[in-house]
Formats: structure tokens, C-alpha cells, sequence
């Protein structure tokens, strides 16, 4: 049990480790963006896992932790990457398609008054 | 568990943060290098055993004064607008 | 020139700094000071799991009072300083989800506050750190809704009866004779349990209300202040 | 390991020093101020750390008996608690000076203000 | 062994924090360098549950409770900065 | 009032995964703080009004849990095998879905499903169509990336938000 709860936890590391390998290797913002965000959430989700195996009086705390890691992780990547999109922030040359470039919809910008 | 090593390395990297705080071009950088700093200093807390002081400077040192530094910075960046506003795109891309 | 006379002043500093670093070996045990406050009879005497918290709030209760005051004194500074200009700002609207995440982390956000400055006997954390915590979340709601108005009224009262009753707890200790700031004006309860310690959770959760709405306060000074941009 | 945190908290302050002596910048020089904060607050911390020691939470049974030889030392933690708090107080007063300052004179450069130089 | 491996773990994710760094001090954009900034901030609480199993202390854990939430406010604020609708 | 009541229940289940006890007292003290909380903050907050209570929802909740797990493994392979391979196999682009659920706290669901799940992240939400920034496009056409991005959540969460 606790052989396993390690295991997951060095699973955790590794899965870090692919996360800042990405952010160097990726060519553009929001490559990086998504390796980044992917990869430490489920990096950081492996790691207390492998501790509630290894510790399990502590659950409630983990779980908790894991939750908040859920929850507020993809949130800050897609508003940082709604910011990045706004200012400009140049593509890589290998994009294929931008859509939102192309629709009117979104061309919009809406403002708030008050 | 000894943590010689890794509060070296640590201290490397703070070493490192703070010189980019110090000379990097861009404020903005700066800023983040400085909550930086707070964010590993409030690691090397956790192993000399003061979760404590650990727990203000996660929340003050990294949280809150960055947050008000970028509210200086937005404010002075909007009072000196005039005549540099073209070249705004190139300043955050650089 | 000037830099070369700069690297010569730090370099006089720093020999000055380094006996302090050549002199120290380290420590063995504690200070005489902290081995009075780890005895059994005083811990029991207190009553709190956290001695950091026992030191913060009973013996050097002073300290923190004055800490609080010049919290206060710089929060009614940057409010005296900063005038509010009421222009009309036009902002980018905020992504829906961040508002219905914002909308969602709020009150869980504050909870966690709570925790922390009710919990500061036993777990690390207290008036301060829970205080931060409340202000985060204060902020974030501000970031999400520019357009809510934040209660100035509600903000500056609950600052200034959480200050009244945190200066009462503590004169009513020296009033029926045990001391200023002492804790044991309330039972001290079983070790280890929340309602134990006597009076410093109390004190603690009036410290963690006032240090959240001075820290409100001033992150809401500096937001009221952006101009047109 | 207690040298090695301390030798860090040395050098932030050299370099929070070195900031606030030679940059122009008035926020720059706000940030030295503040990289100095956090080497003080390390170094304090370091000196209190007793080898060996242990958090100063009892939350279990064997630190009850024999408290004094296993933990650290809980007093400068508590200083350092409120130092920090007054730390944020103090950057957020400063900064709303330079905020002033600079809607006085649209500059930051610490240069242009020589009222009171003399 | 479980230490062992722990250590290994350990020394994987103060590798990939140092990893971090160097597109922190390359950059090219701001953008970058805050994705950087958090993640090392995400790092660290995974660095902070270990540290929590190895000394054996729960109350470790408040501080990386607190790490996770306030974690993404610092990044939120420096987007709404860059959009320019702070 | 349902709104009242869910809020209620999430701060009490947080209460006690905080302090990791049923102690009677504890309990007593999380139940007044949560009530004054949601009583103070959720004056008129609408998030949960959409949301099913039914026994199916309940199970589809559990369901919908599982599929994403699986994806967010799956989605880190994916990430592994791509960062890894010296020619770096990537071919991104902006492409647009759309989604039938209104309710906006599903719509945040989707959307951070939508950031955790294989080579997806989006960018920007307008009215019904999302935004997504593709790793690897396969097709530009809107039908057929919301077929293979939105599809296989937007089932489950349709059901447990009405």
C-alpha cells in the first residue's frame, strides 16, 4: 500500500517534469499554456494521491486540495490566455486556422459601463 | 530527511529571482520575480519549521503586495500615456 | 564613480554582517525566555497547541496591539492620501466563466479565512494570516464585478467594533485582576479542542476581522484610484 | 542547513541594499526595499531554528512531555509574524507615495526630484 | 524505501522548477514568464505535500491550502494588467 | 432558497474536510458560520438553480466524474507523447464549437473540462459558441470539432443541469 502511494507520488514528479519540458520546447504562448496547464494539474493531482495513499488519516485536507487544484487551475490559464489573444500576442507560423479572427461575433469587444 | 541540498538550491534560485527583480528592463517582470521570491522564501520557512510565518508570507509576501504593485503600475502606466502609445504592443511583447 | 563608492559601502556592510555569521554556531537548545514559555505548567497554563500563537496573543500581546494600530494608522494614511476621483472608467468585459468561478470561490475562499484565524490555537494560521485570506477573497470579487459597489459603511464598522471589542477583551482581563490581555477571562477548556485556550480565539477572530477589512480597505483605495485607461 | 538559509538572507539583503542605492527607479527602488524585507524576515527566522527541532505546534502527545529539547524557537517566529504584516502595510504606503509623486512631476526617476535637495 | 523514492521525487520536481526558471529568464513574452510563475507556484504545493509526508506534521497542509487558492489570483490580476482593464 | 440551501451544504462539506472530525462542537460552530456566509453572500446568487436533484443526476454526476478522469490521463499522455518527440507533432489553430447548455454553471464546467481534456483550451466564450485553441486540428468545420471537443461532456452535464 504504502509501496504503491510512492509510486504514484514519483508518477506525479514525472508528469512535472514533462510539464517544464514542455514550456521550453513549445514554440508559441499558448502551446505552452496548455502543456502547462495540463500537465501540473494532473501532476499535482497524482502527487496528493499518492500521499492519501500513504498517509490515509489525511484525506479530507487532500481531497480538498485537489479540488481547489481543479478548480482554480484551468480558470487563471483560460483568462490569461483570453488576455493573451487580446493583446496580440503573435501565433506560431505552423497555426493552421484562426477562427476567432473570422468571426464577427467575437470581433466585438463588449465593455462594461458604470 | 536532510534538506542541505534542497534549501541550497533554493536559495540559488531566490538568488537568481532577486537579481532578475533587480536589473531586469521591464517592471512588470520585476514584479513577478519579487513575488517570486516571496513564493520560494516561503518554502524555505516550511524547513526551518515555522509553518507559520510560512503561511503570512504565502499569503501577504507573493499574494497581496503584488497585487497592489500592479495596481501602482496600471495607474502610472495610464497617467503617462501621451505620446508613447503606439509603441504599447511592442513594450509587452518585447 | 558613484557605483564603485556604492560597492565599497556594501562591502563595509557586509563585514560587518559576517562576525554575526562567523559567531553563530547554530543552536542546541532554546533561549532561557522560550524555555520558560515551553514548560508544562505554563503551556498548560495557556492552554494553546500553537505556541506561536500563545506568544503573539498573551505574552506579547502588546506587541500585536501595536502592530494592529499601525496597520490601522496606514490604512487611514492611504485613505487621507488617495482622494477618490469618481471618472468613468469603460472596462473589457470579464470571460463569463471567470464571473460564475469567482461567483463560486468567494465563499469558499472566506470559509477558508475563517478557518484559519478560529483554528489559530491549534492549527498555524491566525488573526493575520486569515485576515489575508479574507482580503483575497474581497478582491477577487472586486476583480470579477467592477461594477459592484464595494459597502464602505459596512467594511469601516466591522473594523472599528471589531477594534472596540478586541481593546475591551483586553481591559476587561485587567479589570476583574488577572492582567491586560490575559486569556484565561474565559474557561480554558480541554487541551487541544477549539473551545480551549481561553479567550484567544476570540481575541484572535476579532484580530482576523479587523486585519481583513484594514487590508480591504486599502487594496479598495487603490482600485477606486485608476483613472481612464 | 541553518548556514545555508542564513547565508541566503544575507545576500538578498546585499541586494536589496545594492537596489535601493544605485537604481533610479523609485518603484525599482521599492522592490529592493521590499527583497530587503524578506532577507531580514529569513535571517530571523534561521537564528531562531534549533537543531534537530520540530514546528512549535504540539498537536501530538509526545511533544507534550519534554517540550523545551524538541522544538524550535516560537518567539522570533512571532516577530517575524507581525513584521511582515507591517511589511505589506509599510510597501502599500510607499507606494502610494510614488503614485503621488509621479502624478506630480509624470516622471519616476529619482533624480528629478531635488525640492529638497541641497 | 518509500523515503527513497520520496527523495527521487523530490529532486524530479526542484528539477523541473529549475527547468521553469530558464523560460522564465529566456521570456520572449510577459505571457511567458507568468505561465512560468505559475507553474512553479503549482510545483510547489506538490513540494509542500511532500515535505508534510516526510516530517510526519499534517498542519503542513494549511500552507499549501492557502498556496492553491490564492496561487491563481496573482496570475489573474497580471492578465486583467495586460489586457489593460484593471 | 435551493440556491441558499447548495451553498449551505458546500460550505459545511468544506468545514469539515478542513478539520477532518464529526466532533458535535465543531460541527455546531461550522453550521453557524456557514448559515451567516450564505445568508451574507448569496443574497441572490443564481448558480445553482439549474441543477437536478434527482437520483439520476446523482448517478450522471458520478459518470460524468469518471469520463473526465480518464480524459485527463488520457489528455497527459497525449502531452507526454507530444513534448517528448523530437519532431514535436503539433499543428494548432483556433476553432469554433457550439454548446446547447445554458446554464452558466455547467457552461464553467464544460469549459474547464474542456482546458483539462486532450490538446484543448479555450480561449474566449461568446453567447453559444466556445472558442478553442486545438493542439492538433483535425477539422475546421464547426460540426464536426464541437462532434469531437463538446460532445461527449455536454451529454452528461445536460442531464444533471436541465
Amino acid at each position: 500500500m504504502e509501496l504503491l502511494g510512492a509510486i504514484i507520488t514519483l508518477m506525479g514528479s514525472f508528469v512535472l517534469l514533462v510539464a517544464s519540458i514542455g514550456l521550453i520546447r513549445m514554440p508559441d504562448v499558448y502551446n505552452r499554456l496548455q502543456v502547462g496547464t495540463k500537465a501540473t494539474t494532473l501532476g499535482t493531482i497524482l502527487s496528493l494521491i499518492g500521499l492519501v495513499f500513504l498517509m490515509p488519516g489525511w484525506w479530507g485536507k487532500l481531497i480538498l486540495l485537489i479540488f481547489f487544484v481543479m478548480m482554480t487551475n484551468p480558470v487563471s490559464s483560460h483568462v490569461l490566455a483570453r488576455a493573451s489573444y487580446f493583446i496580440k500576442i503573435p501565433f506560431t507560423d505552423r497555426t493552421v486556422v484562426d477562427k476567432l479572427k473570422v468571426s464577427t461575433k467575437a470581433q466585438k469587444v463588449e465593455y462594461e459601463e458604470k | 530527511m536532510d534538506f542541505k541540498i534542497i534549501s541550497a538550491l533554493l536559495g540559488i534560485i531566490m538568488l537568481a529571482m532577486s537579481f532578475i527583480a533587480i536589473y531586469h528592463k521591464k517592471m512588470i517582470v520585476a514584479v513577478i520575480a519579487t513575488g517570486a521570491v516571496g513564493l520560494f522564501a516561503s518554502i524555505m520557512y516550511l524547513f526551518l519549521a515555522a509553518p507559520d510565518v510560512a503561511m503570512t508570507e504565502a499569503a501577504i509576501g507573493s499574494g497581496l503586495s503584488t497585487i497592489i504593485f500592479f495596481y501602482v503600475l496600471n495607474r502610472i502606466r495610464s497617467n503617462d500615456k501621451e505620446g508613447r502609445e503606439s509603441d504599447e504592443i511592442d513594450e509587452v511583447i518585447k | 564613480m558613484k557605483k564603485l563608492f556604492v560597492f565599497i559601502i556594501l562591502i563595509a556592510l557586509a563585514s560587518m554582517l559576517y562576525p554575526l555569521l562567523d559567531t553563530f554556531h547554530g543552536n542546541d537548545k532554546l533561549s532561557e525566555l522560550s524555555q520558560f514559555y515551553a514548560q508544562s505548567e505554563n503551556v498548560s497554563k495557556v492552554n494553546a497547541q500553537n505556541l506561536v500563537t500563545a506568544v503573539v496573543v498573551t505574552y506579547r500581546g502588546l506587541d500585536t496591539l501595536g502592530e494592529v494600530t499601525i496597520l490601522f494608522l496606514a490604512a487611514a494614511i492611504i485613505a487621507f492620501f488617495l482622494k477618490t476621483e469618481s471618472e468613468k472608467r469603460t472596462l473589457r468585459k470579464n470571460s463569463e466563466i471567470f464571473k460564475t468561478a469567482a461567483k463560486m470561490l468567494v465563499p469558499i475562499i472566506t470559509m477558508v479565512g475563517i478557518y484559519i484565524f478560529i483554528n489559530g490555537h491549534l492549527t498555524p494560521g491566525g488573526g493575520f494570516q486569515g485576515g489575508a485570506v479574507i482580503a483575497s477573497g474581497v478582491i477577487l470579487m472586486l476583480l470579477a464585478f467592477p461594477n459592484m459597489e464595494f459597502n464602505h459603511k459596512f467594511f469601516e464598522a466591522l473594523e472599528s467594533i471589531s477594534g472596540v471589542v478586541y481593546v475591551g477583551l483586553a481591559a476587561f482581563g485587567a479589570i476583574i485582576g488577572l492582567g491586560f490581555l490575559d486569556n484565561a477571562i474565559l474557561p480554558l477548556g480541554k487541551f487541544g479542542e477549539l473551545f480551549s485556550a481561553g479567550a484567544i480565539p476570540v481575541i484572535y477572530s476579532f484580530v482576523g476581522l479587523k486585519v481583513g477589512a484594514e487590508l480591504s480597505n486599502i487594496l479598495n483605495k487603490f482600485k477606486s484610484v485608476q483613472a481612464e485607461n | 542547513m541553518e548556514y545555508i538559509t542564513i547565508t541566503t538572507g544575507f545576500l538578498i539583503i546585499l541586494a536589496g541594499l545594492w537596489a535601493i542605492m544605485t537604481r533610479k527607479n523609485i518603484i525599482r527602488i521599492i522592490i529592493g526595499f521590499s527583497l530587503f524585507d524578506t532577507g531580514i524576515h529569513i535571517v530571523m527566522v534561521s537564528m531562531a531554528y534549533v537543531k534537530g527541532g520540530v514546528a512549535p505546534i504540539l498537536d501530538k502527545n509526545e511533544l507534550l512531555t519534554d517540550t523545551a529539547n524538541k522544538i524550535v524557537d516560537p518567539v522570533p517566529q512571532a516577530l517575524v509574524l507581525t513584521a511582515i504584516v507591517i511589511g505589506l502595510g509599510v510597501t502599500a504606503l510607499m507606494l502610494a507615495y510614488a503614485m503621488k509623486l509621479h502624478s506630480e512631476k509624470k516622471s519616476l526617476d529619482i533624480e528629478s526630484f531635488k525640492d529638497l535637495k541641497w | 524505501m518509500v523515503n527513497t523514492i520520496l527523495i527521487v521525487a523530490v529532486a524530479i520536481i526542484l528539477l523541473s522548477i529549475g527547468l521553469t526558471m530558464i523560460r522564465f529568464v529566456k521570456g520572449k513574452t510577459s505571457v511567458d514568464r507568468v505561465i512560468a510563475f505559475d507553474v512553479m507556484s503549482i510545483a510547489s504545493i506538490a513540494l509542500i505535500g511532500i515535505l508534510a509526508y516526510v516530517t510526519q506534521r499534517i498542519i503542513y497542509l494549511d500552507v499549501a491550502i492557502v498556496y492553491g487558492l490564492l496561487g491563481f489570483l496573482a496570475v489573474i490580476i497580471i492578465a486583467k494588467y495586460l489586457e489593460k482593464s484593471l | 432558497m435551493k440556491n441558499f440551501f447548495i451553498t449551505f451544504l458546500i460550505l459545511m462539506i468544506v468545514w469539515i474536510l478542513l478539520n477532518n472530525t464529526f466532533q458535535p462542537d465543531i460541527l455546531i460552530v461550522g453550521a453557524v458560520i456557514a448559515l451567516f456566509l450564505s445568508m451574507f453572500l448569496c443574497k441572490r446568487c443564481e448558480l445553482f438553480t439549474d441543477m437536478n436533484f434527482t437520483p439520476k443526476g446523482i448517478i450522471y454526476t458520478i459518470i460524468f466524474l469518471g469520463v473526465f478522469m480518464v480524459d485527463l490521463i488520457k489528455s497527459n499522455l497525449d502531452v507526454t507523447r507530444r513534448v517528448l518527440n523530437p519532431a514535436l507533432p503539433i499543428k494548432p489553430g483556433i476553432v469554433e464549437v457550439k454548446t446547447k447548455l445554458k446554464s452558466k454553471f455547467a457552461r464553467m464546467l464544460l469549459a474547464n473540462s474542456i482546458t483539462l481534456t486532450p490538446g484543448t483550451l479555450t480561449v474566449d466564450v461568446k453567447d453559444d459558441s466556445f472558442f478553442i485553441h486545438w493542439i492538433d486540428v483535425k477539422d475546421e468545420d464547426v460540426k464536426v470539432a464541437s462532434k469531437e471537443i463538446v460532445e461527449k461532456f455536454e451529454k452528461y452535464l445536460e442531464v444533471i443541469y436541465g
